[in-house]
């Protein structure tokens, strides 16, 4: 038995010693879950998760991690698929697993890695980022938000805009600007700041798909600890750039199915609504045709994550097919939902009420919700300028990406 | 509009003031928010009915000014622009068109004024499941005799609640036939549908209503000849509201600032509000030869109200998507507009045949 | 009678008591007929056109046109259609009639409206147009090609591409540098020389669709009278530009079906090539699909050539519509050549022999022709540039249109 | 390509270098406007046999090396690149696969060494019309008690000229069996068909030829599996083919320079060439996962082999429009090699099946 499949062995066996019945099959949001015994299960098998360091379990042990490589961690994802089980520390963290973290293990210093990755690997600490300005857009760097040093604190002023999860956040990462004389991107710093502080106020931001996780977020004198200050003064752009990155690859993937995998395919769906001719093939031959380019397009982008990532040898490297595969995913996950919609015809326009399955409903709102996709974590042009530029090596045009 | 006449354009000028003016986006907005159930506000209503709209397409001998289909779509495009709420396309256009077509002198009679000034609303009833099938009506009208006993149910009925009086799509024998179906006949309910674009819209059900053998307003070829008057309006009213996001999108275009530079000098964006205005001027010549073709009793109507619909809906369906896309966060909001034009292009593109049900019977119609 | 009833009724006679009837249901290229008697019917029909005025209808009666409004022209060449007869005086002109001409109407002095017109009008002269050279493309502004004073006339050096016709052509437009010192646009002049001299030499182009019309054209101490400068000294940047919104404007029609009209649709090809099912409708859903779309673009694309025509009140302007409709013509006539390529299959991709129709083999090198639309006349890249720019208002961008 | 095996990798450099070095697209030129009726030269091919290409996916025991099909399309795709004309393709990839998978012990032991020594050079003779559609075979093969006698025509058969032996789909009762048809057999007659891309087809004509019972090589399931290898592995000559077209214009975005600066400089170029690239990675993964079922005996390898079919079909097919495009008038001419690219992709894109085929095919797998 190789290393791996002992692992493997391991995994499914702690899973089934620890992962408790009752939350089979249940998914991650259950937070906010009323039946108190289900949320007692569930607080416990957080802590057994953060006990074995698997909530980030490629983070080195000595910061709540496992010290897991990248095949044991996705082991860890496959056993406990199968078995029903999931982790829902990354969702609990906020930005903690998939931006924060990474980002402190490589520019943090060691009583920064100390003092917030545990609190991240473990679910109990939830970080929002205060990147977007409202008059900055995808031009990140004309940001206006100032830190000034006082003392030993910087004194924070401004407005952020998209800061998802601000209002129930207790850590913020944010950009601001430390030096207005310099260039652009060269007085940019990046804070670590507590959101629980009176210099802090959020707003949620009502979305086009109705309620949303993002707020407004003012900064009026809030503090930071200088010691909070991650990487150098006035290099923040730096820090956020390779931020971004981590943002882009967490966002690569097409959209999942959701939930237990049992949800029938968009033929299906199709069929249903739609029926078909004698031969079997869907009766709108319109949209079959549309549909089959989907599901086609669908099938090539997961395809290009196999390829990359094994040509990667292995390790899924932060890289220049992050846009592409992003824009990709893009794509696909705003083309299915448009496709769902005329699926179900005048069924798939509805916004509440009895008339219309959960189905009908949860698919407008993903629709709706579905066109940031293009937008946030560097919009669709954005990425074509990072392509066209870093990849492909043409001059740098007027767009900056 | 192309070469209007100077009565067409008058009122153009007139719809363009009267709703940017009084009913603009802003109180489509506090409609919605009202959560009104007819889904339009009685003065907007009755400030149509003052204008004459109503009787746009009605003879003058019915108390109309009988000024035809591309005068009408002079107003409903800057209906579409505002996103206007009002029975006037249900009832006005469509229903007005359907007892001009199908009705008996009688009904003429009777009907027309009335929806004239208002007392009257009509509206069609076709479909019957989610998707536009109208060879399909499973609407069973029985004979009695003396009428027809109703027994089905229609769906994602236009203005359903609010409407006095049905035209009614039904499966007689082999054969369809419209039925005027008054809304308060016994056997008649319905229930609102609470669509994305928060109009007025109803299931309804015909549980053994019974009319007259004077409520047939027509067959099958007059349906399919009214329903072409309607995709031909609809397109007027679409063509609006994509051109009002085009509008939109332009002018940010023009202010958005970013990287030191307004975002319309990116010449990526710069092209494609270009292939955006060549998509629209292209649509806009659909639309309005559609309508002219019902002016002029033209024998390819079919062909143009499928070719405008369909032309007319890919370009709203990519306005507004590029509506919101350009405009970025700020487009996502609930506080800006944009939402509201990309939730109505959906229900537009949906009503009287979607994009792929016009291409394949463009198709069809062209013998292939 | 309406005046333009009297008028169509006078060019219905006309045209049965002139065209040869020998010529009927022929079409424009009969210059190189080798039968004695057509030849000679053909020439007298130019010179009774020629006569009439009706070689440029539109034109002043005084340099050999007709004085004809729009209206009268249009009822000219339907008259001419019904009857199976043609006006061969435009191709003879080579860019005589379309676009030289209509120039020196509106700059050349009086001089030169004498000395050139009446040739054109009546197919004897035949022009060509040296604009586009090798290292300038698109950017036509950065042209090389000199002309300097010496005596009564211009000396001429340089190289130009693309020139149509030029080794059969009588005489050339050439833009030249005049000042070299002047920024790129205003250095310009636009001058007419005669071909037929020393200094001037062509050469054909092998295209990918085989033998073409284009020519490389070298100046080599050519010769341009003073009195040919058309418009003023260092100033032919105005000049060009009036001479390419005339050649947009002539290309805005989506190509003809060709010949007699009774060609068979594509639809009805297709049904040929590629069978239908039992309810009639083309076998290849897919391939049926996109036909139904270039078939509604095609509709799309007349109907709005009708509607700007008809809200300019009957006189077709050069407008800014031409550059959406010269993009519109060259997306329709490009996507019919490939849909009637994949139509045919393998019989559509043949090159020569017997194997294939004269059908299959002209539509491939239509094809191949047709991929010139998009480039020449200003690109379909410049196009956009001008329809974002002076349509639309857009701030100007870093391509210049 | 995608984590090669060292054995991959070194044989995709000998590919690389030998092709540019010796066969480059200017051989290509030569070779079209020589008029060699076999539209290849026989240096090339003796090379390509030197270097045991022919023997890539023969097994060690009938004289190959066993390699498999990804390691084929390594080869295949640097022959795309530079256009390079041969009989490989035909032979030693589908004619090779059908023997391997249709043929009997002898057969193989038969016509494998000799395939691979280059002495037989196979074609599959499958198409009757100007279409792609295996599933109607006309040309009949009656028996005789001793075996079949073929009379029918194939079209478009890729090396047709040069081939010295077919295998034949023909109807057989109502079933399809593969017949292995030696083209010196009395009553084969072949004229060349002269495609746009200059290379090598012909049409073949059997009139009453007559083969023993020996010479059967599968039936229609084993013709589907061999049209689904070769679908695969032309889809890495396309992808190579698209690829040079790629790197040809991102060549030309980065020196041609119009109106003061390089072309790719402008965002809307620079846009496009993202698009492009990221549409040739996805075809790529396609493609690259095609090869790799066949070589794993996958149960999915129809659909991967038409979905790699279509996606490289459609990449190809913008890709060499853009080549044209964006070189400008340049492009439009003989003398510049990107006609040859267009030209080339046209005919690949209509052998065993276009996009609209393998978009129909996929569908009808994916049970819709």
């Amino acid at each position: 038995m190789s290393d791996l499949e002992t692992f493997r062995a391991e995994t499914k066996a702690w899973i089934e010693d620890n992962f408790p019945a009752s939350l089979k099959g249940s998914s991650m949001g259950l937070e906010g879950e009323s039946d108190e015994s289900a949320k007692a299960d569930f607080e416990s098998w957080r802590q057994r998760l953060a006990e074995k360091g698997w909530g980030a379990p490629t983070w080195p042990t000595e910061y709540g991690g496992a010290g897991a490589s990248d095949p044991e961690a996705k082991i860890i994802s496959q056993e406990m698929a199968k078995q029903g089980a999931f982790n829902p520390i990354p969702l609990m963290a906020g930005m903690g697993v998939t931006m924060v973290g990474p980002t402190v293990l490589e520019y943090g210093t060691e009583e920064q890695k100390q003092k917030h990755l545990r609190g991240i690997a473990s679910g109990e600490v939830r970080w929002c980022l205060g990147l977007s300005e409202p008059n900055a857009g995808s031009d990140l760097a004309s940001l206006q938000t100032k830190a000034e040093a006082d003392g030993d604190t910087f004194k924070i002023n401004g407005q952020k805009i998209w800061t998802s999860g601000a209002d129930i956040s207790q850590w913020c990462g944010a950009l601001v600007r430390t030096d207005s004389n310099a260039k652009k991107r060269d007085g940019i710093s990046f804070v670590m700041l507590p959101m629980d502080q009176d210099g802090v106020r959020t707003k949620p931001i009502q979305l086009i798909s109705g309620v949303s996780p993002f707020c407004e977020t003012f900064f009026d004198d809030a503090r930071a600890e200088k010691s909070d200050l991650l990487g150098p003064l006035n290099e923040g752009w730096s820090v956020v750039k390779r931020l971004l990155q981590h943002e882009r690859q967490s966002q690569t993937q097409a959209r999942p199915a959701g939930g237990g995998g049992s949800k029938p395919t968009l033929q299906e769906v199709a069929k249903g609504y739609v029926g078909t001719d004698e031969s079997g093939a869907l009766a709108d031959t319109d949209l079959r045709n549309r549909l089959t380019h989907h599901l086609m397009d669908s099938q090539a982008h997961s395809l290009t994550t196999s390829r990359i990532t094994a040509e990667a040898r292995g390790q899924v490297k932060v890289s220049a097919a992050a846009s592409i595969l992003k824009n990709s995913a893009t794509r696909i996950a705003q083309g299915k939902a448009e496709l769902t919609m005329e699926i179900m015809g005048s069924q798939g326009i509805g916004w509440d009420g009895d008339n219309f399955s959960s189905e009908e409903l949860d698919n407008v709102r993903e629709w709706l919700w579905g066109k940031a996709i293009s937008i946030y974590g560097g919009s669709y042009e954005v990425q074509n300028n990072i392509i066209s530029k870093n990849i492909l090596g043409l001059p740098e045009n007027t767009q900056k990406g | 509009m192309a070469a209007l006449t100077e009565e067409q354009s008058m009122l153009r000028d007139q719809a363009k003031s009267w709703v940017t003016e009084q009913f603009p986006v802003q109180k489509f907005r506090e409609m919605r928010d009202s959560g009104v159930v007819a889904r339009f506000t009685p003065e907007t209503w009755q400030g149509m009915i003052e204008m004459g709209w109503t009787g746009i397409l009605v003879p003058e001998q019915y108390g109309g000014s009988g000024l035809g289909y591309l005068t009408f779509g002079v107003v409903l495009e800057e209906i579409g622009r505002q996103l206007t709420a009002s029975p006037l396309f249900a009832s006005a256009y469509v229903g007005a068109t359907a007892v001009m077509l199908g009705g008996s002198d009688d009904q003429k009679q009777a009907i027309l004024p009335k929806v004239v000034d208002g007392s009257v609303i009509l509206t069609l009833a076709v479909d019957e499941g989610p998707r536009h099938d109208p060879a399909k009506i499973a609407l069973k009208a029985e004979s009695t005799g003396s009428g027809y006993q109703l027994s089905g149910n229609k769906t994602f009925v236009v203005e359903g609640m609010a409407a006095t009086d049905f035209i009614v799509a039904a499966s007689i024998d082999d054969d369809v036939k419209l039925l005027h179906v008054p809304a308060s006949a016994d056997g008649v309910s319905r229930e609102a549908m609470s669509m994305v674009d928060s109009r007025g819209y109803a299931n309804v059900h015909f549980d053994g209503v019974e009319v007259g053998a004077e409520a047939v307003m027509g067959d099958a070829a007059v349906l399919e000849q009214v329903l072409d008057c309607a995709r031909a309006g609809i397109g007027a009213e679409m063509l609006g509201t994509a051109s009002q996001a085009f509008d939109m999108t332009l002018d940010y275009l023009k202010t958005r600032v970013q990287f030191g530079q307004v975002i319309g000098s990116f010449q990526a964006l710069g092209h494609r509000a270009a292939e955006l205005f060549g998509q629209m001027e292209l649509s806009r010549s659909c639309m309005e030869a559609a309508l002219q073709g019902i002016d002029a009793d033209a024998d390819d109507v079919s062909e143009l109200a499928s070719l405008s619909k369909a032309k007319v809906g890919d370009f709203i369906h990519e306005m507004s998507n590029q509506l919101i896309q350009i405009h970025g966060g700020i487009g996502m909001t609930d506080e800006f507009d944009a939402g509201f034009y990309l939730k109505r292009a959906r229900v537009l593109e949906a009503a009287y045949g979607n994009q792929a049900f016009h291409r394949d019977r463009y198709a069809r119609l062209l013998g292939f």
